[in-house]
C-alpha cells in the first residue's frame, strides 16, 4: 500500500494523454503501448467527471451567493444564459471587463458580478481534494460538457485577443528555473514521452488540437475533475517555476496560444486520463 | 448527503447494459491527511440493483474498489418503462438510491 | 431537493430517464442480502486464507472465464476489469488481487436474474495477479490474469 | 508580430501541421510584455521564488532562439557553458553505480512542494532509457542502455564527458533540454559520481 499511496501522490505529471495510436509517431506501436491503449479505451467507457457534470449543472442553475442569483444569465461570451458552445470559442475578448478572459476566469467574473460573491473567496480553493470538493471544478465540467462534440473556434479578431496570444506563445518558449524547462522543452516534439507518459506537441496542429479538446479531464491518479487552470498550473510546478498565480494574465494568455492552436478540432472534454 | 449516481441504462432485447457512476472517497484508511493522521476507512460495501423493485444484482465490496467507483453489469428480463434503481450503503450506513426508467432499444 | 432531483432528470441518459433520484434507503427493503458481507474475507492478509474464509478453496482452473484487463495499468489507483463467466449456472463471480494488503475485493452476485458478467476497477499497490472465483453449482473455478502496474512520470 | 499572426493563421486555416512555420525566434515586443507578465503573475510558494523567472545568458538565448539559436551564436554559448563546469577536485569522476540508479530513478526535488531539504534526483528515466529491465522511461533524450559498453567503459575521456553533460549539458549541446544539474547545484558533486558510474562501470544495470 506505501507504493499505492505514492504513485496516488506523485501520479501527476505533464499532459498525460489520450493520444490516438497515429500520434505516437514513428516509434513501434510495441506490446508496452498497446497494452496502454487497452487500458485507456476500457477506463473511457465510465468517466466520473459526468458526475461533476451533474454537480455542476446543480451548482449553475441554484440560487447562491449574497445576492442569491444563480449563473443562468452568465455571459460566457455568446450572451447571457447561452452555454452551449461557449467553451469551444473560449478564451475570448469580453466588453464589460475588458479582458481577455478564459472559461475559469469567467466564471468567477460572473459568480462576483451576478451572485454577490467576494472575489478572493471564490479563487481561494479552485482545486478539490478527497476531502474537498471545488465548486470551479464542476461548474467548469458542466459548461465544457456543454460544448462537447462542437468545433474548436476561438476568437482573434480584437486587438487584445491577438496580444494575448502573442505573449502566450512567448511564455511557451520561456526557459527558467533550476532545470531550465520551458513549455517547449516537454511539448516541442512529435512522439516523445515522460516515462510511459505520453506528451503531445503543442507546437504542432494535430498535438495541440488533441491535447487542448480533451481538457478538462477526470484524473483517475487523483480521483479528482482537472480544470485547464490547473493542468497549466501542475505542469509549471514540474517545470519548477514560481506558482502562477490562479486566472491570472499569464495563464490567460498561454491558454489562448493553446486554444488558438487547437481551432478546427472538435472539442472532446472532459475526458478521463491516468 | 451523497452525491447522485449517474445510471445508463441501455436495452438490448431483454437485456439491459447497466453502467453507473457513483460518488464515493472509498477511503483504504491507509492514506494520511496534510496533518499527517490516517484518514479513517471509508467505503462502499454494498450494492443493490432493483428491476421493478425486484433484486438482480447484488455485490459485497472493499475499499480497493477505486474511488468513485464505477460498476457495468447486465440485467436480462428487462424491457422499456421498467423501473431500475441502484441502491448502494457504505461502512458509516451512509445510503443512496437512484432510478431510471428504460428507454426503448 | 427539488432541484437536484429536477438537474438528476435533465440529466439523465438518452436512453433512460431518472425518474427518482432521491429516496435514499426507501427503496431497498431491509430483507437479508443474497450476498453476505464476509468480514473475516475482507479481512484475509493473503489469498489463501481469503479463499478459505469464503469457503472457495482450491477452484478449478478454468478456461471459461475470460479476465479482460489491460496487462498494463497506467495507473494503479484504477485498474479495469471486465469480467465474464461462461459456466453455466455461475452465480457468484468473486475479485481478488493477489498483491494487495486485502487481497479479496469483493463478491457479485448473479442468482436473481443478471448475467453473469461484470466490470468493476479496482485499486492495485503493485503489478500482481488478479484473480477471478466463479461459483457454479456450489463448485468454484478459477482464472487469472497479470496485470503490470507502471510507475508515472516526474514524481520518480 | 503582423507576420507571425498571418502566418499562424494562414498555417491554421491550410491545417497545415506547423503552428509557426518560419517563426524561429521570439517577438522582441510580446517578450518583453510576456516577461513582465510573468513577473507580476507568478508568485513565491515555499523554495520555488519569483527569482527563478530571471533568466541566465543560456536561458535568455534559447528563449530567443526557441531552442534552436544561429550557428555563431550557439558557439559562443557553448564555450561560454564549457568554461563554468567545475570537475570533481579529487580527480574522481566514478562513484556508486546503484546510488547513481536511486538518482536515477527519483525525480524529486524543487518543485514548490518540496522542502529546502528534501534530495534532489536526477530524473533520468523520465526522459531516457536507463536500464535494460524498467519498461517505465521516457524518451525525450536518448537511450543510455549500454551506455559504457557500447563506448569502451570508464575511459578518463568517457568520464570527463559524462561528468560535463550532468554539469552543463549545454557545454555539448547548445540549448539542449537537459537540465545543468551542476551549474544549478541541482545534484551535488556525489550524486553526479554516482550517475556517471551508473552510465559507465561495467557492472551497472545500464551495461548488462
Amino acid at each position: 500500500m506505501a507504493t499505492l499511496r505514492r504513485s496516488l501522490a506523485q501520479g501527476i505529471c505533464a499532459f498525460a494523454l489520450l493520444v490516438p495510436s497515429a500520434l505516437l509517431a514513428q516509434e513501434d506501436k510495441d506490446s508496452t503501448a498497446a497494452a496502454i491503449e487497452m487500458y485507456r479505451e476500457m477506463l473511457a467507457d465510465g468517466n466520473p467527471a459526468e458526475l461533476h457534470e451533474l454537480r455542476g449543472e446543480e451548482l449553475w442553475t441554484t440560487p447562491r451567493g449574497p445576492k442569491n442569483a444563480s449563473l443562468e444569465k452568465c455571459d460566457l461570451g455568446l450572451g447571457p444564459g447561452k452555454v452551449q458552445g461557449a467553451y469551444a470559442q473560449l478564451p475570448r475578448y469580453f466588453p464589460d471587463t475588458d479582458k481577455v478572459e478564459d472559461l475559469e476566469s469567467r466564471l468567477v467574473t460572473c459568480m462576483t458580478t451576478l451572485q454577490g460573491f467576494d472575489r478572493e473567496e471564490v479563487t481561494k480553493k479552485p482545486y478539490g481534494s478527497i476531502s474537498y470538493q471545488a465548486d470551479m471544478e464542476a461548474l467548469a465540467a458542466y459548461v465544457v460538457g456543454q460544448s462537447r462534440g462542437l468545433p474548436m473556434a476561438v476568437p482573434q479578431k480584437h486587438p487584445k485577443e491577438k496580444e494575448a496570444y502573442a505573449i502566450g506563445k512567448e511564455i511557451f518558449y520561456y526557459r527558467a528555473g533550476p532545470y531550465d524547462f520551458a513549455c517547449a522543452t516537454c511539448h516541442g516534439e512529435d512522439g516523445k514521452r515522460i516515462r510511459l507518459q505520453d506528451l503531445p506537441n503543442l507546437t504542432e496542429k494535430k498535438g495541440a488540437q488533441f491535447a487542448y479538446t480533451t481538457w478538462p479531464a477526470y484524473r483517475v491518479s487523483q480521483g479528482e475533475l482537472r480544470t485547464m487552470q490547473w493542468r497549466l498550473w501542475d505542469c509549471f510546478r514540474q517545470q519548477r517555476f514560481p506558482e502562477p498565480k490562479y486566472i491570472s494574465d499569464a495563464t490567460i494568455a498561454l491558454t489562448t496560444f493553446l486554444a488558438v492552436n487547437a481551432n478546427g478540432a472538435k472539442y472532446d472534454g472532459p475526458a478521463i486520463k491516468r | 448527503m451523497a452525491n447522485p449516481m449517474k445510471i445508463r441504462a441501455k436495452l438490448e432485447g431483454d437485456v439491459a447494459n447497466v453502467r453507473v457512476l457513483m460518488s464515493h472517497p472509498m477511503e483504504t484508511g491507509q492514506r494520511k491527511n496534510a496533518a499527517g493522521e490516517l484518514v479513517p476507512m471509508h467505503f462502499i460495501k454494498d450494492i443493490r440493483a432493483e428491476l421493478n423493485g425486484k433484486p438482480v444484482f447484488e455485490a459485497a465490496i472493499s475499499q480497493a474498489v477505486s474511488r468513485n467507483p464505477v460498476f457495468a453489469f447486465k440485467v436480462k428480463g428487462a424491457k422499456a418503462g421498467d423501473k431500475l434503481s441502484i441502491t448502494w450503503e457504505d461502512n458509516r450506513g451512509d445510503k443512496r438510491t437512484d432510478t431510471v426508467e428504460l428507454g426503448g432499444a | 431537493m427539488n432541484r437536484n432531483r429536477r438537474v438528476a432528470l435533465k440529466s439523465a441518459g438518452l436512453s433512460s430517464m431518472l425518474v427518482a433520484g432521491f429516496a435514499t434507503g426507501l427503496l431497498r427493503p431491509a430483507d437479508a442480502l443474497a450476498i453476505e458481507w464476509n468480514q473475516d474475507a475482507f479481512h484475509a492478509k493473503n489469498v489463501a486464507d481469503a479463499l478459505q474464509k469464503l469457503g472457495a478453496q482450491n477452484p478449478v482452473d478454468s478456461g471459461d472465464i475470460t479476465i479482460k484487463a489491460p496487462d498494463i495499468a497506467e495507473n494503479g489507483a484504477v485498474v479495469p476489469i471486465d469480467i465474464t463467466s461462461d459456466i453455466p449456472g455461475t452465480e457468484r463471480i468473486t475479485v481478488l488481487i493477489d498483491k494487495n494488503p486485502f487481497p479479496y475485493v469483493g463478491s457479485f452476485d448473479f442468482t436473481k436474474g443478471a448475467l453473469p458478467y461484470v466490470h468493476v476497477r479496482v485499486k492495485m499497490g503493485e503489478s500482481s495477479n488478479v484473480r477471478v472465483i466463479a461459483t457454479a453449482n456450489g463448485k468454484h473455478y478459477q482464472a487469472v490474469k497479470e496485470v503490470k502496474v507502471t510507475i508515472g512520470g516526474c514524481g520518480g | 508580430m503582423k507576420k507571425t499572426m498571418m502566418l499562424a493563421t494562414l498555417a491554421l486555416s491550410l491545417g497545415a501541421s506547423a503552428v509557426h512555420a518560419g517563426d524561429k525566434s521570439s517577438d522582441p515586443v510580446a517578450l518583453k510584455k510576456a516577461t513582465a507578465l510573468m513577473k507580476q503573475d507568478f508568485k513565491s510558494t515555499g523554495i520555488a521564488t519569483v527569482d527563478r523567472l530571471d533568466q541566465d545568458q543560456a536561458m535568455a538565448v534559447c528563449t530567443k532562439y526557441r531552442g534552436d539559436p544561429p550557428a555563431d551564436i550557439a558557439r559562443e554559448l557553448q564555450a561560454a557553458q564549457m568554461a563554468l563546469i567545475k570537475y570533481p577536485a579529487d580527480g574522481k569522476y566514478m562513484g556508486d553505480w546503484k546510488n547513481g540508479d536511486k538518482i536515477a530513478k527519483s525525480g524529486r526535488g524543487a518543485t514548490w512542494r518540496d522542502k529546502p531539504d528534501t534530495v534532489n534526483g536526477g530524473g533520468c528515466y523520465n526522459c531516457h532509457r536507463v536500464s535494460g529491465t524498467e519498461l517505465s522511461y521516457g524518451t525525450i533524450g536518448p537511450s543510455l542502455y549500454q551506455f559504457g559498453k557500447l563506448r569502451g567503459g570508464p575511459t578518463e575521456a568517457n568520464m570527463k564527458y559524462v561528468y560535463g553533460k550532468l554539469y552543463d549539458s549545454q557545454a555539448y549541446v547548445p540549448c539542449s533540454n537537459m537540465p545543468r544539474f551542476g551549474y544549478h547545484g541541482v545534484l551535488t558533486e556525489q550524486q553526479m559520481k554516482d550517475l556517471t558510474a551508473l552510465l559507465l562501470d561495467p557492472e551497472s544495470v545500464v551495461n548488462q
